[in-house]
């Protein structure tokens, strides 16, 4: 008998019989004989817990992990320190195991964080509307297309270089499927081009799309952005980086009609990539074009106070093909962990720790650009990442050298020139809270050695030392 | 509305009451100026923040986040989460979403740091465990489906029908066919026709006939070349297996179109019938259904997709490789991919799942995924049966005399002769402390009830359960009126939705301030 | 007794309602060969079991240990937790034992491998964090208290003072003085004369004065060359500080023997006064207590004590050392003690707490350390202040005027004026979601209420609590019935203790069977 | 403001109108200006959460855990594995931050898992009688004895060298306070002395003690050893390790009367060597005699069932110096751990798993004993721990073999001569479910290299080789 079933030989017969089968196969003879397997599945046999556990542990330590080296690998996901509070709210069968609350009665706990974690990321954002949470930040931004396509039917995306080439490339992928047209706007002193944009931006513009900080770090002039578009009829649509928010320009002080962004920040882990959260935030307009779940506040009978998945017609499970995205499950869990994330760090908090990514960031900029063969990329104004070019041949360079930084047991960061072939040779250094002055000074003196070396090997500047 | 619903008797499962009306958010809790949060010193020379950031970039309003000691924040999440109900305390046979209980040993192997702490961009060659890992799970997610290729990137069931459709999108135009219709059944789930108008074709519907399978003369009128895919769940909606499925399949394929699986179902046949020999082209996997992820109150989910051979160039990228050398296999990320539709999100999808469903798979083994889905059938048959015996009149079966690990009732005689609709069952249900099934889904039965016990329910709790359903309908012979305002045992009543929906408060209003 | 008891609105904090008589343990659900464990295969030649161990030496009968499925096991577990009142979720005033919040991130560090999966028999040399920790946690421990030396070892308060009167005996002894009685207030908690005993001492007790203090004249009078030992909790467990306490040490050290110190009580002085600088010899920490460890449902805790050098020598083997060497500090386990009293337990005592507690200390620092023990004395002058205000006349305070971090009320005018008993008052408290005070203890006070908030309550549940009180007592003056029979919300209400100890079931009774 | 507090300046200034205090310190003022502190503790700098999680795990890296090595080592604790429900279940606020049960009403939950987990420790040792915990398996030993001296008042106890170094010192450190004198019966042939056993019980034998598998890991013959006890007043105390209950003869059905032990192995962590729990179970006769908190069942007013603690007056809050036991605080997450443990295994996991450990153990004994310089110190039946001796000089060769091995990434167990100057080159190795036939594989030839490199640089056997 498996340890997850426990139907045992007498309540098998018993239960055939109330059924009024002879066998579990009578059952199945609804599968027509064609489409029967007719043999086992070829795969491994079952194990004991420990086992698993044994085989799971065997496999994570092939990995190396956040914790096995000091990492400034950022480019979307970042190595910030969660609470512990988070581990316990998160790991509690009342949070963790209920399905989407469609009986409210008994789902108010669901729903009141849902609640509350729109409160929270509309205070962030300074727009009046979010959702309850979509997949992850790039398809939130390809989620944001497809209500701007919704609201407007126009057929043009215009897209800054500055947004992360995950978000650029699905918001390609997903505006295929409807035929709307991506163009692309090049980046200028590391910042979005604004005459490009300008121009770019017409009558035709569906939406246009930046990121805040973008992909090399670099603030943008949001207002400036959006204010491009205020005569077009594109939705303007901002992918924010949620920390930073605590010191940046909101989206909502920008003009900026959706805001959406990668949640994992916000107290959720790393986990190679997923799951997180995506956030989604619009100007009141958009309030019944929005994707995905959303509570609402209401009365019971009684009077009392509660919670209830509202404007569910806009949704897949009511509208079906008219519905503004086929969004169901989603990501409530990590929506939890990022309002219980928000709530820790609090009204002061998020500005303490946005001003200390800040000064970090400074630090380890202006540390790295007294690295010999370093130097700052672009000098624009960077909160947590900022991107140096490293003065090597071409990216692959660029990724031996961070290869043997992490054979020193640092991570440096990400080679941009994967991404980006207009910078084949610049780095982008991340910082988090977790990253000390000690350690950004490691970096510092393993890149001197590890730019040392790739030189060396390659014949350029002081070749022997 | 008489006043004095009668009440069942008094219950309290909790040592710590909470007057109903105490409902304040954590917003409303708190002071200015309390925190949880403490700050580590920044340890570097400070800079002028103003000269590092200008003012004119700088946020004029504070976001007015809670404010809270640590142990106010612990106490409200730990009192707001005992005003949920959830699967380990109670039996949640909510029909279409496989309720299964969700192993511990999943959260603890998922935690550990080499999973849980692994950048997602860090060099393949230092993520050989996850890559395996990977590996591992689309190999054995393609032997269940029968078929040879997967990718595990979609977020959710839905994202893996959107991924599925693109997909049949890329195979069409990579022939040069521009097809323009998706046709999914009147049983269907919304999220298939949803995602046909996302992928930007138009959506035909088709009939049930009266065994609850496809109609097929329906079918057979609106299959032609316009018609780029067909999206079935089989075994459908209503827990019937499609015994046309194979004239099904050469239908569809007859005219050049594909044929895609709704795997939300897939609990029924896990190593009984695998779609790939049934013919189906694109299948995605729910593995917050069939493969226990826990459900976490909507989400995180995965969607992996599993193709046939003429799919799998379009696979989103990346694409994971295996090769070996003499070190042994390494794995690594394929990126360049020309025919790929491109990339659905971030990174390589919700690796975190992927733990899960992959331990999952590991404990199980082949013939534990079998007994998996045998024992779901049994089950549900055995609920059948149970509610046929106690509440078969008022609840009859809405199509067929089996089921596999589902089954939909039709709540219409009992509406019709004791006065009590679907959801008043459903509402009254939660007093008896369980989880009411689906209602009200699939559309075409009227007042339907979508039970879905699962593997993992003791025959003891299917027992209580039918026992429960029959005794309010006894009650409701006697008294119609007390599920009609049922529940009465729950934090909350019956809530007043339309009010929601007509004037939606949807955020906390906070008071101004000026700091 | 009247059988409708007036009650207060429905309540119900939980959307699992689970029936009040709904009581079935572990061992009565499940059934025969259901199971939770899978075993490993084991991997080796089997050998014949009955040769490898004899039927001589086997068990006849099985253990009839429970026979669940992992989600019935699950799902009894959870439900069952739910029974239970908790800090995380709710105020807990009881006095004498410091429920102060139990942060996160103690349970997170305790944790991680390198704490939670040492062996303690673990070579030193390869154990060198787990002993510095205990180092460091000594020296602060030592700090705190004002006392040279630490010994870890003991597993809960009253271990400690058996270690600490085992040393008092073996201190003496030394001297070739045998002394036979020990001293304790009447205030002093039980653990006191019970380890007193334990220790082959007689008790001996002393009185209080008028003030709540140590009567000084009949510690005078008892104070001689026989006593041992003076055992002493101060501030006491009325929540007052002796004023006379350098007296008491002057006429205790007069004569030869050891001042204790009962350190329940030290989360009133931390960083504010110590007791070695009082004068006392040994003092005996609650880690549990002072030292925020999550009390568990009654443990685990941890008793460490700290001694004046002249007790030193005696202190429970190991004795961890640290030694200065070219490669920095070396931490060591020493048993070479030839004076020790010996060990008390197992290993090197409960590191699991030692990892919490040190972790908490870390936190706060000497800053916080103080601030937290000023606070909690704030937080029970505030709470005491409240409550006169509001039923000063039915519930006046004991002793004194202002308290330390803890107070003790009377409840005999409102036993004589209102007809309830402090233990009707507890009980009525349930209802408005509060955990009780310590009731009937200290056992000088008659109708004793001993209230302890702790620090880390805020304001505005310190004001919610005095007014459930209040309320309380106002409902009484109107029915005294209400509060007689409370509580109504709680899963089961006044149980038969006395019925229960009469004719103990202390465990359950099994169906015999043959397998 | 701390983090762990929530006192406002607003706050501080309300409290202190309401209380009628000018400041904090006056509050203080009861406390004697000579004892005043007067200045802050000499105490590093409060840390954030970041801080100290970083500062804790570096000083758990500092150790070579069982995670860190394969280990062997036992003698007393052991490398079992605990299922991840247990985690959950303990993590639970509901079981965790709990105090002991004075409210029978609101804390149902703990009581009945104390009357459950007495239920199965009843039934795992054959005894009628199980309290809700002591502290841990030395000083239950240590609890046993004081049991006997209030049960019969005889002045000696009896106790086989097979039982734990560590329960002797404790029980020597315990009774020396009440007097009673502690009497050692040697081992032959790896078990206790049957004729200085019969030898040393006498009419004035208070109780006698052995340990059950015993030290060297042999199982006793416990029935005879409670035989040789039966026609004096001694009290027989049988200390057991749990697990091989599942096989061994219960201590009811050897005529057994107290029955304790140390329960880490039910589902506890090695945590260093705590926190953990004892058990302790005895025949009727001793029930009133009983340490520690009991549940027992009951009925509430409208007659439900319900659990309370019972028989209270046993204890020192009620009985104070008369009271059987000072215990107060106990361990009762660790025994919740306890009997979760053991309802997961159930009646015949807790078979299977002895049974498995039968059987690895042969095989690791017989691997050994094949090792050159490596001999089975006694033939007597083993159930999951055995000694063998080695070839060395002394019990300082012994250690430096083991940390040669361990160097080598293997942990191969325990220097018996630590405590046996009787063995003074024996090794005792453990065996939980979690070493595999291939980790004893790899021990054997571990322990084979290390056997050689001590016995070359001894200059003994194949010097060179
Ligand atoms: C039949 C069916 N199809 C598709 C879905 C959508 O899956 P998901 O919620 O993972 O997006 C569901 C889930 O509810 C379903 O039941
Ligand atoms: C004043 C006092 N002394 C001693 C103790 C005993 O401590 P422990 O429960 O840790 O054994 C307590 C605990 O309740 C107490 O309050």
């Amino acid at each position: 008998m498996s340890r997850y079933t426990a139907v045992t030989p007498e309540d098998l017969e018993q239960m055939l019989a109330t059924i009024g089968a002879a066998s579990i196969d009578e059952l199945f003879e609804q599968v027509p004989e064609g489409v029967r397997l007719g043999r086992e599945l070829d795969l491994p046999e079952g194990m004991s817990e420990q086992e698993v556990y044994g085989h799971l542990l065997e496999l994570s330590r092939a990995n190396t992990s956040a914790d096995d080296e000091i990492t400034f690998l950022g480019a979307g996901m970042y190595d910030h320190y969660a609470p512990a509070v988070i581990d316990m709210l998160l790991g509690r069968s009342e949070f963790l195991t209920p399905y989407t609350p469609y009986q409210p009665e008994i789902s108010q706990g669901s729903l009141q964080v849902m609640f509350e974690y729109q409160t929270a990321i509309s205070e962030l954002t300074g727009l009046p509307v979010s959702n309850a949470s979509v997949y992850e930040g790039p398809s939130a931004v390809g989620a944001a297309g497809y209500l701007a396509k919704l609201a407007n039917g126009k057929s043009k995306f215009v897209v800054s270089r500055g947004l992360h080439p995950h978000s650029r490339e699905t918001l390609r992928t997903l505006s295929h499927g409807y035929g709307i047209e991506v163009v692309e706007v090049p980046l200028s002193g590391g910042v979005t081009d604004p005459d490009a944009w300008a121009a770019a931006i017409d009558g035709d513009s569906c939406a246009v799309f930046f990121q805040q900080p973008n992909f090399l770090g670099i603030v943008e002039d949001a207002a400036a952005l959006a204010e491009a578009a205020k005569n077009s009829p594109a939705v303007v649509v901002g992918s924010y980086d949620p920390i930073p928010l605590g010191i940046l320009a909101s989206p909502g002080e920008c003009g900026v009609d959706v805001a959406v962004g990668e949640g994992q920040t916000l107290g959720n882990r790393l986990d190679f990539g997923g799951p997180s959260f995506g956030f989604f935030a619009a100007t009141a307009a958009y309030l019944r074009k929005m994707p995905g779940r959303i509570a609402g506040e209401t009365t019971d009978v009684d009077g009392r106070r509660g919670f209830v998945l509202t404007l569910q017609t806009r949704e897949q499970h009511i509208r079906r093909e008219k519905a503004t995205s086929n969004i169901c499950t989603s990501q409530a869990l990590n929506a939890l962990a990022g309002v219980v994330y928000l709530s820790w760090l609090g009204r002061d908090g998020i500005v303490e720790l946005a001003e200390l990514l800040l000064q970090r960031t400074a630090y380890a900029r202006e540390r790295l650009s007294g690295v010999e063969g370093v130097e700052e990329l672009f000098d624009g104004p960077v909160v947590r990442e900022f991107a140096v070019d490293l003065d090597v041949a071409d990216t692959a360079a660029v990724e031996r050298v961070i290869s043997r930084c992490q054979d020193r047991g640092i991570n440096p960061g990400y080679a941009v020139g994967r991404d980006y072939e207009e910078f084949p040779t610049a780095l982008l250094v991340a910082i988090t809270e977790q990253r000390t002055a000690e350690q950004i000074d490691m970096l510092a003196e393993t890149l001197a050695e590890a730019m040392a070396e790739e030189r060396a090997a390659a014949g350029v500047g002081e070749a022997a030392s | 509305m008489t006043t004095v619903a009668p009440r069942p008797p008094a219950s309290a499962d909790s040592a710590t009451p909470m007057q109903r009306d105490e409902v304040r958010t954590i917003f409303e809790k708190g002071a200015r100026g309390r925190r949880a949060f403490q700050c580590p010193p920044a340890g570097v020379p400070e800079r002028n923040p103003h000269e590092l950031l200008p003012e004119s970039l700088r946020r004029r309003e504070p976001a007015r986040l809670p404010e809270v000691s640590e142990p106010e924040l612990v106490r409200h999440y730990v009192r707001l989460s005992r005003r949920n109900f959830d699967l380990d305390s109670g039996f949640y046979p909510l029909g279409s979403c496989t309720m299964k209980h969700n192993p511990r040993l999943h959260e603890r192997v998922t935690a550990l740091p080499g999973h849980a702490r692994m950048h997602p961009l860090q060099d393949p060659r230092r993520a050989q465990g996850a890559l395996e890992l990977m590996w591992n799970l689309e190999r054995a997610l393609g032997e269940v489906a029968g078929l040879p290729a997967v990718s595990l990137q979609p977020s959710a069931g839905s994202h893996g029908e959107l991924a599925g459709v693109l997909l049949t999108r890329a195979y069409h135009e990579s022939r040069g066919d521009a097809r323009t219709k998706v046709l999914t059944p009147d049983t269907a789930h919304g999220t298939n026709p949803a995602t046909v108008t996302m992928a930007g074709y138009e959506v035909v519907k088709v009939g049930t006939n009266a065994d609850g399978g496809v109609d097929m003369d329906d079918l057979r009128e609106k299959v032609d070349d316009q018609v780029a895919c067909l999206m079935l769940t089989n075994p459908n909606t209503l827990g019937l297996f499609d015994p046309n499925i194979e004239e099904i399949a050469e239908l569809v394929h007859g005219v050049g179109a594909t044929l895609y699986y709704d795997g939300a179902n897939l609990n029924a046949v896990m190593g009984r019938s695998r779609p790939g020999d049934m013919g189906f082209d694109i299948v995605h996997f729910n593995l917050h259904k069939s493969f226990t992820q826990p459900h976490g109150g909507g989400g995180p989910g995965s969607g992996p997709i599993a193709v046939s051979e003429r799919i799998e160039p379009f696979l989103p990228v990346p694409v994971i490789t295996r090769s070996e050398t003499p070190d042994g296999p390494v794995f690594d990320l394929d990126y360049d991919r020309p025919q790929s539709i491109g990339r659905l999100r971030g990174f390589q999808g919700n690796y975190g799942c992927f733990v899960r469903s992959y331990a999952y798979i590991c404990s199980l083994g082949a013939e534990g995924l079998r007994d998996a889905s045998e024992i779901a059938v049994l089950n549900a048959n055995y609920l059948l049966a149970r509610l046929r015996e106690l509440v078969g009149e008022e609840l009859p079966l809405a199509f067929g005399d089996r089921c596999m690990h589902e089954f939909v009732l039709s709540g219409e005689p009992m509406k019709r002769d004791l006065g009590i609709k679907t959801l008043d069952l459903a509402k009254r249900l939660l007093d008896h402390g369980f989880h009411p099934p689906t209602v009200y889904f699939p559309l075409l039965v009227d007042e339907a009830l979508l039970m879905e016990p699962t593997e993992t329910e003791t025959r003891e709790t299917l027992d209580a359960f039918a026992e429960a359903v029959a005794s309010v309908v006894a009650e409701a012979r006697e008294d119609p009126e007390v599920a009609a305002e049922a529940p009465y045992t729950t934090p909350v009543r019956r809530l007043d939705e339309a009010g929601a929906a007509k004037n939606p408060v949807i955020r906390q209003e906070l008071a101004a301030d000026g700091a």
